[in-house]
C-alpha cells in the first residue's frame, strides 16, 4: 500500500496534452471541412462554441460520475436510464397548480428545493443500489449495471404509465436557462477534481481501482467506498436529470435513452482506463468537449444524425484500444 | 427450474384467469417459435460466454444482417426495389449474405478482443453503436419489403423452431466433441493454460466471435422472413435476452462452464416468463423490470456458484 | 549413469527493456540426470525455464536439444520436439478433467477438420490412465474436474501431462511449492519413478532438502547467472546457500566449480 | 396515477376475476415513449376500462419482431379482440394474415397499414391521414406567410410513415403555386423529440441559417425548436413554427403566441373509434376497411376546442 501511494504521487504530473492535441486536430478538421464545404467557419463562432458546451454540459455532469467509477475499474451503463426516472420523479413534484393533468394534483406549487431533492434523492438511491449489489454480490459491475439500465427504464415507463410530465413552477426552469447548465458542470468538475486530487476520497478510489487486493489489505472499507462512488455517480445522473427536465420544460419516459454510451466514450477519450487507477476529471472535460464538437461539426457539415453513432462506436473502441497500447507499453517499460 | 416456472405460471393462471397456461395447443408451439429467434442468438452468445468474453452486439448485427438479406430477397414486381435489376434471387443468396455479414461483424467484433487486449464489452458497445448505425443507414431508415416466397417460407410456421434445434443440435455437438470446443472451454476456464499448452488463443477466440456474429446473421434472416420485411429497429436489445438465456442456463460469466442444453432451458424459461406476463395480464412496465431483476438473480446465483466451487479447488 | 547430453544452452540470455533477467548462461543436461536449480527470487531461474519451454524468446544465446540447434517460437514448439514442462501455475484448466487437460492442445481426433475435428475421447482417456500408471499416480475418478480436486492431485495431473506424451526432457517448476507434506513426498515418489525410468528432469526448487535428496547436480543462479554447479552427493546445504546469497565464506573454496 | 397502478399490483388478482365477463383488448403500442402514441394508448385504455373492458398494453420499442411476438401471445392468450398501432405498415401484412387465420378481430389505428385494401369485415383500420397532416400545415403556414420565406424541416423517424407522409406532403404544397416562395434550406431528423428539435435549430442557427419558417412532423420537436430560436434572442413574432398533433404543451404555447400553427391529431377519436370498431367487430359486426378520424387545423379562433 505505502509504495502504492508512493508511486501515485511520484507520478509525473497529470499531462492532458495529448489528447487536448486530438481536440484541437478534430476542431482543425471541422474547420477546414468548414471552409471547404459550407464556406464558413466552424469554430470562430462564439456562439457555436457556447452551444457546443451548453449542448454538452448534462453528459459531462454524467461523465465526471462515470469518469470516478471506471477509476475504481468499475462500469456504470445506467446512467441514462436513472436520468429518466429521477428526471420524471422532479418533474411529478414541480408542476404548477393551474394544470389539470398534474402527477400528484395535491402536490403542485411546491418550492423548488422538494422536486430537486427527490429526483437526486431517486437517482443516488438507485446509484447507490449499484454500487450494493456489485459490492456485496461481487458480480461483474458491467451486469450489474446493465440489469439496472433495464429495471429504471422500466420504472420511467411505470411512473406515469409514460405520459409525459410538463407545466413546471417558474424556479424550476433555472437550472436549464442561459448558462446555469455550465456553470452547474464546471461547478461540479471543480469539486469532483478537488475530491479525486486532494482527499481520501480519491486516494482510495485510485487505489481499489488499481488493486483491489491491496486496498483491502490495507484497511480500507472496499464495499463500503464503492457504494459511495456509485451513490455519488448516481446524485450527479440526479443533477443532469434536473437540468435536462429543467432545460426541455418537460420530463418524459424516454428522457436519456443511450446517454451512458456517450459518457462512457467521453471519459475514455480523456484518458481514463478501463482497467482502472487511472484517469483524470481534466481529461474526461476534454473528452467531452471532442465528443460535442464531433456532434456538432456533423450537424454542421449536413452529415445524417445516423453517421454520429457509427463514429461513436468507432471512437468509442479506438480510444479504449489505445488505452490498452499506453496501459502496455507503460507494463513493459 | 424451467419445471418450477412453467408450474408456478401454471398455477397462478388457474387461480386468476381460471385456464391452463401450459396445456394449451396454441400457447406451447407460440413460446417456442418466438424464442427460437433469441435462441439462435444465445447459442452464439453461449460460446461467447464460455470463453468469458461478451456479447453485447447480437442485437445490433441480427438488424444489420436483416437488411443487406432482405436487400437480396426481393421479389420482383415489388415497387421499392433496393437494387435495381436483382430480384427473385435463389434463396441461399440472402441467406449467405445475412450469415456474411454477421460473421465480418462478429470477426470484427473478435479480432479486436483478442488482438488488443480491450475488455471484450467495449468493441461489442461499439459494435452495438455502429450495427444500429449501419441498419438504418442502409435504407435511409426505411424498411426493405416485398420479399421472396422462399425467403419467407425461412420464417412461417415453425420453421425457426426446426432452425433453432438444428443450431442447437450442431453446436452441442461441436462444443462437447470436437477440438473446437474444447478449445473453448479451455481459454475460459485458463487462458494461461490453453496458451501454454499451444492453443492460438487469438485465432480461436476470433473464430468464436465470427460463429457468433455468423449466429446473429442468421437470427436476422429468421427474424426479417418472419416480419415478411427488414426494419432497422429488429432486434433492439436481443442481445439483453440471449445474454440472460445463457446464464440463467448456467453459463457462468467467468467463463470455462455452459452447455448449449442449458442455454435452450433458459430461453425456455424465458420465453414461458414473458407468455405468462401477457397471459395472466400483467401490465408491461412489470414484466421489463422483472426481466432486470432476473438477470440480477440470474448473475448472482452463478457468482455464489462460482465461488463454491473454486473456493474448494485451489 | 549419465548418458549423452540432452540438452546444452550457450550464452543464454534475456533483458526486459534494462532489467539484465538472464545473463550468459551456459548448461548441460544429461540423458537420465536428474538436475536442480536453485537460487532466490528474481536470480533467474524461472526466466532460464521460460527460454528453453518457448514461453519466452531469448536476447541472445543459443539453444542445443537432441544434438539440434532449436528456436521455440512457443511452447508448443519445445513440446513438439520433446520438452515438457510443469509450470509453476500450473497450467490447467480448473473446467476441465484430468484428459481433457493432459491432452490440452494436442486432442487425438479421428480425422482431420482443423478445430471442428471430433476427439477421440476413449483413446484419451486410455492413454491418460497409462500415463498415470507409469508415474504410480492414483485419481479416483478420471472424469472429476480439475477445480474440485485438491493441491497435490492437480500436481499429479500436471505431471501425468509430462509423462504421457513419451518426453525426452521433463522440466518441473516449484512442484511442491503450494503442497501438503504428504503431498509432497506423493510428488517426489514421482519424481524418483521418472529417475529410475531414466527420464531426465530439470527441478526448480527452493527446498534444498528435497534438492539434495532428489537430484544428480545442482545449479545455483545468482543476479541472472550461473553462479555454480554442485555435485548433489557431495554437497551440503551451506554451501549451496552461500552461493545463492554471494556470501561465500571461502570455505569451499575448491568445491567442483566448473 | 401511481398510486392507482401500486394498487393495481397488489390486487390484480381480484381485478382480473372480477372482470372474467368482460371482453379482452390486447394493444401492442409501438412506443411506450412516445409522447403522442402515450395519449393513444391512455385513452383507449380509459375508454375499455369506462365501458367496463379489459385491455392488456404491451410496447414493442419499435420492433417489428417483438410486435408480432405480442400479437401471437395475445391470441394464444385467447383475447377477443386485438389493437395496435404497427410499428412500420410493411409489416402489417404479416400481422392481418395471423389475427385473421386466428378468427380475432383486428383493428389497426393511428399509423396506416400497407394492406388496407384487404382489410374489412373483421379487420379495419382507424385513423387520420398523415398527408392531409402535413398539407393542413403546410397550407396553413402558406396563408401566414403569403407564401414566402426560408423554411427548415424536422423530421420525425425516418422509418415512420408518418414522418415520410408529413414531410413529402410539406414539400408538396411549397412546390407548387401560391406557396412556392417558400424555400426548404436545411431538413433534419430529430426522432420526434423537443431536446433533439432544440439542438438541431440551434445548431442551424449557429451555421447562418435563419429560418423564417420552422415546419415540424410533429410539436415536440417545433417546441423545441421555439426554445431554441428563444434562447438565441430571436422574436417569435418573426418566425412561424408549425407541428402537429395539438398536445396539451402545444396549445399552451400557441396561447402565448410562440406556437403559430398546429394540426389537431384526434388521438382520443382515433383511440376511442378503434375500441369501439373492436367491440363491434366481437359482436359480430361487420366494418369497412377504413374509419377517417380528421385532422384538424388549430388556429387562435378554435383554440378553446382542444384545451
Amino acid at each position: 500500500m505505502m509504495d502504492m501511494i508512493k508511486n501515485m504521487t511520484a507520478r509525473p504530473l497529470p499531462k492532458d496534452t495529448g489528447i487536448f492535441l486530438v481536440l484541437i486536430g478534430v476542431a482543425i478538421i471541422f474547420e477546414i471541412l468548414g471552409w471547404l464545404t459550407q464556406g464558413q467557419t466552424f469554430i470562430f463562432n462564439a456562439q457555436r462554441l457556447f452551444i457546443i458546451i451548453l449542448q454538452m454540459a448534462i453528459i459531462g455532469i454524467m461523465a465526471i460520475g462515470v469518469t470516478q467509477i471506471i477509476i475504481m475499474a468499475g462500469i456504470d451503463l445506467s446512467g441514462g436510464s436513472i436520468i429518466g426516472i429521477a428526471g420524471l420523479v422532479a418533474a411529478s413534484l414541480a408542476q404548477t397548480s393551474d394544470n389539470v393533468n398534474a402527477v400528484y394534483p395535491a402536490f403542485t406549487d411546491l418550492p423548488v428545493i422538494i422536486p430537486v431533492l427527490a429526483g437526486l434523492g431517486v437517482a443516488m438511491g438507485l446509484g447507490w443500489f449499484n454500487g450494493a449489489v456489485i459490492a456485496i454480490t461481487r458480480i461483474p459491475p458491467f451486469i450489474a449495471t446493465l440489469a439496472m439500465l433495464v429495471i429504471a427504464r422500466g420504472l420511467s415507463r411505470w411512473y406515469t404509465s409514460g405520459k409525459q410530465v410538463s407545466f413546471f413552477v417558474d424556479d424550476f426552469g433555472f437550472f436549464g436557462s442561459g448558462a446555469t447548465p455550465i456553470w452547474i458542470f464546471l461547478g461540479v468538475a471543480v469539486l469532483s477534481h478537488i475530491l479525486l486530487t486532494r482527499t481520501t476520497y480519491g486516494r482510495r478510489t485510485y487505489a481499489i481501482g488499481s488493486n483491489e487486493q491491496a486496498a483491502r489489505m490495507a484497511g480500507i472499507n472496499v464495499g463500503r467506498h464503492k457504494m459511495l462512488v456509485y451513490a455519488l455517480a448516481g446524485l450527479l445522473y440526479g443533477i443532469a436529470a434536473i437540468i435536462q427536465t429543467s432545460r426541455a420544460e418537460t420530463a418524459q419516459s424516454g428522457t436519456g435513452l443511450m446517454w451512458e454510451l456517450d459518457a462512457i466514450a467521453a471519459v475514455v477519450i480523456g484518458g481514463t482506463s478501463l482497467m482502472g487507477g487511472v484517469g483524470r476529471i481534466t481529461g474526461t472535460i476534454i473528452g467531452v468537449l471532442i465528443l460535442g464538437i464531433i456532434t456538432s461539426g456533423f450537424t454542421f457539415l449536413g452529415i445524417g444524425v445516423y453517421f454520429i453513432n457509427i463514429v461513436k462506436g468507432i471512437i468509442i473502441v479506438a480510444a479504449v484500444v489505445a488505452d490498452q497500447y499506453r496501459h502496455r507499453s507503460k507494463r513493459k517499460a | 427450474m424451467l419445471f418450477g416456472v412453467a408450474a408456478l405460471f401454471e398455477i397462478l393462471g388457474w387461480l386468476l384467469i381460471g385456464q391452463s397456461f401450459l396445456f394449451n395447443v396454441k400457447r406451447l408451439p407460440i413460446i417456442i417459435l418466438q424464442v427460437s429467434i433469441i435462441g439462435i442468438i444465445a447459442v452464439g452468445v453461449t460460446q461467447v460466454i464460455i470463453t468469458s468474453g461478451i456479447d453485447l452486439s447480437s442485437g445490433s448485427v441480427a438488424a444489420m444482417s436483416a437488411m443487406v438479406a432482405a436487400s437480396f430477397a426481393q421479389a420482383s414486381g415489388g415497387f421499392l426495389m433496393y437494387f435495381d435489376g436483382i430480384a427473385d434471387l435463389p434463396v441461399i443468396i440472402p441467406v449467405a449474405m445475412g450469415i456474411i455479414v454477421g460473421c465480418g461483424a462478429g470477426w470484427l467484433n473478435g479480432a479486436i478482443t483478442a488482438y488488443t487486449g480491450v475488455p471484450p464489452f467495449i468493441p461489442t458497445l461499439g459494435m452495438l453503436v455502429a450495427a444500429r448505425g449501419v441498419a438504418v443507414l442502409y435504407n435511409d431508415g426505411r424498411p426493405i419489403i416485398g420479399l421472396t416466397d422462399s425467403y419467407k417460407f425461412l420464417g412461417s410456421g415453425i420453421v425457426p423452431v426446426i432452425i433453432f434445434i438444428g443450431v442447437a443440435l450442431i453446436f452441442h455437438i461441436l462444443l462437447t466433441r470436437t477440438v473446437y470446443g474444447r478449445r473453448t472451454y479451455a481459454i475460459g476456464s485458463n487462458e494461461e493454460a490453453a496458451r501454454i499448452s499451444g492453443i492460438n488463443i487469438n485465432a480461436h477466440k476470433v473464430l468464436v466471435y465470427t460463429i457468433a456474429g455468423g449466429l446473429a446473421g442468421l437470427a436476422g434472416v429468421v427474424m426479417s422472413a418472419r416480419a415478411t420485411m427488414a426494419q432497422s429497429g429488429m432486434g433492439f436489445m436481443y442481445e439483453l435476452d440471449a445474454i440472460a438465456a445463457a446464464v440463467i442456463g448456467g453459463t457462468s460469466l467467468f467463463g470455462g462452464r455452459g452447455r448449449i442444453s442449458g442455454t435452450v432451458i433458459g430461453v425456455l424459461i424465458l420465453g414461458v416468463i414473458t407468455s405468462g406476463f401477457t397471459f395472466l395480464r400483467v401490465d408491461f412496465y412489470y414484466q421489463e423490470i422483472a426481466k432486470g431483476f432476473i438477470i440480477l438473480a440470474a448473475v448472482i446465483a452463478d457468482q455464489y456458484r462460482h465461488k463454491r466451487t473454486s473456493g474448494g479447488g485451489a | 549413469m549419465a548418458g549423452d547430453i540432452i540438452l546444452t544452452t550457450k550464452g543464454l540470455t534475456k533483458h526486459y527493456g534494462g532489467v539484465h533477467a538472464l545473463e550468459d548462461a551456459d548448461f548441460e543436461i544429461r540423458s537420465g540426470e536428474h538436475v536442480a536449480i536453485v537460487g532466490d527470487n528474481g536470480a533467474g531461474k524461472s526466466t532460464f525455464v521460460r527460454q528453453i519451454t518457448g514461453v519466452e524468446q531469448p536476447t541472445a544465446g543459443e539453444i542445443f536439444f537432441d544434438g539440434k540447434t532449436r528456436h521455440f517460437a512457443n511452447p508448443l514448439d519445445a513440446r513438439k520436439v520433446g520438452i515438457e514442462t510443469v509450470f509453476q501455475n500450473l497450467a490447467l484448466a480448473d473446467d476441465l478433467d484430468v484428459p481433457a487437460n493432459i491432452f490440452l492442445g494436442r486432442e487425438e481426433v479421428y480425422f482431420n477438420l482443423g478445430p471442428f475435428s471430433f476427439m477421440n475421447e476413449k483413446k484419451m482417456l486410455a492413454m491418460a490412465e497409462e500415463g498415470l500408471k507409469r508415474t504410480a499416480i492414483k485419481i479416483p475418478n478420471l472424469h472429476n474436474t480439475i477445480g474440485n480436486m485438491s493441491g497435490g492431485q492437480r500436481q499429479c495431473v500436471a505431471i501425468s501431462r509430462t509423462v504421457t506424451f513419451a518426453s525426452k526432457l521433463i522440466i518441473m517448476d516449484e512442484p511442491t511449492a503450494a503442497l501438503g507434506v504428504q503431498e509432497t513426498t506423493q510428488v517426489e515418489n514421482i519424481i524418483r519413478t521418472l529417475k529410475k525410468q531414466g527420464i531426465p528432469l530439470i527441478l526448480i526448487s527452493h527446498n534444498l532438502r528435497q534438492v539434495l535428496n532428489l537430484v544428480d547436480k545442482i545449479i545455483v543462479f545468482r543476479r541472472g547467472r550461473i553462479v555454480g554447479a554442485l555435485d548433489a552427493k557431495k554437497t551440503d546445504g551451506n554451501e549451496i546457500v552461500s552461493l545463492i546469497t554471494g556470501l561465500d565464506t571461502g570455505v569451499h573454496e575448491n568445491a567442483s566449480y566448473i | 396515477m401511481k398510486i392507482s397502478n401500486l394498487f393495481g399490483a397488489v390486487a390484480i388478482a381480484a381485478f382480473i376475476a372480477s372482470s372474467a365477463s368482460a371482453e379482452t383488448i390486447g394493444y401492442s403500442s409501438p412506443n411506450f415513449d412516445d409522447n403522442f402514441q402515450t395519449i393513444l394508448r391512455t385513452a383507449a385504455e380509459k375508454h375499455a376500462k369506462s365501458l367496463g373492458h379489459d385491455i392488456l398494453i404491451e410496447d414493442a420499442r419499435e420492433d417489428v419482431g417483438t410486435q408480432i411476438s405480442q400479437i401471437q401471445n395475445f391470441i394464444a392468450s385467447g383475447v377477443d379482440a386485438i389493437m395496435l398501432a404497427a410499428v412500420s405498415a410493411e409489416s402489417t401484412p404479416a400481422i392481418t394474415e395471423m389475427v385473421k387465420s386466428a378468427g380475432i378481430p383486428l383493428v389497426y389505428i393511428n399509423r396506416r397499414p400497407v394492406d388496407i385494401d384487404n382489410l374489412g369485415g373483421k379487420s379495419t383500420y382507424v385513423g387520420s391521414d398523415d398527408y392531409v397532416a402535413g398539407k393542413l400545415e403546410a397550407e396553413a403556414v402558406c396563408e401566414l406567410t403569403g407564401g414566402k420565406g426560408n423554411a427548415v424541416i424536422l423530421i420525425g423517424i425516418l422509418t415512420n410513415e408518418a414522418a415520410q407522409s408529413r414531410t413529402k406532403a410539406v414539400k408538396d404544397v411549397v412546390s407548387t403555386g401560391a406557396c412556392s416562395g417558400i424555400k426548404i434550406v436545411a431538413e433534419q431528423v430529430g426522432d420526434w423529440q423537443r431536446t433533439k428539435g432544440a439542438d438541431i435549430v440551434t445548431n442551424w442557427l449557429s451555421s447562418g441559417i435563419r429560418p423564417d419558417i420552422v415546419f415540424a412532423n410533429n410539436d415536440e420537436m417545433a417546441l423545441g425548436a421555439i426554445q431554441a430560436l428563444k434562447s438565441a434572442g430571436i422574436s417569435m413574432d418573426d418566425v412561424v413554427v408549425a407541428g402537429v398533433d395539438a398536445t396539451p404543451d402545444a396549445i399552451k404555447s400557441m396561447e402565448a403566441g410562440e406556437l403559430d400553427v398546429t394540426v389537431f391529431q384526434d388521438a382520443e377519436g382515433q383511440a376511442t373509434g378503434g375500441v369501439d370498431a373492436a367491440l363491434k367487430m366481437i359482436k359480430g359486426e361487420k366494418l369497412g376497411s377504413y374509419t377517417d378520424i380528421p385532422f384538424i387545423p388549430v388556429t387562435l379562433d378554435n383554440i378553446d376546442r382542444f384545451k
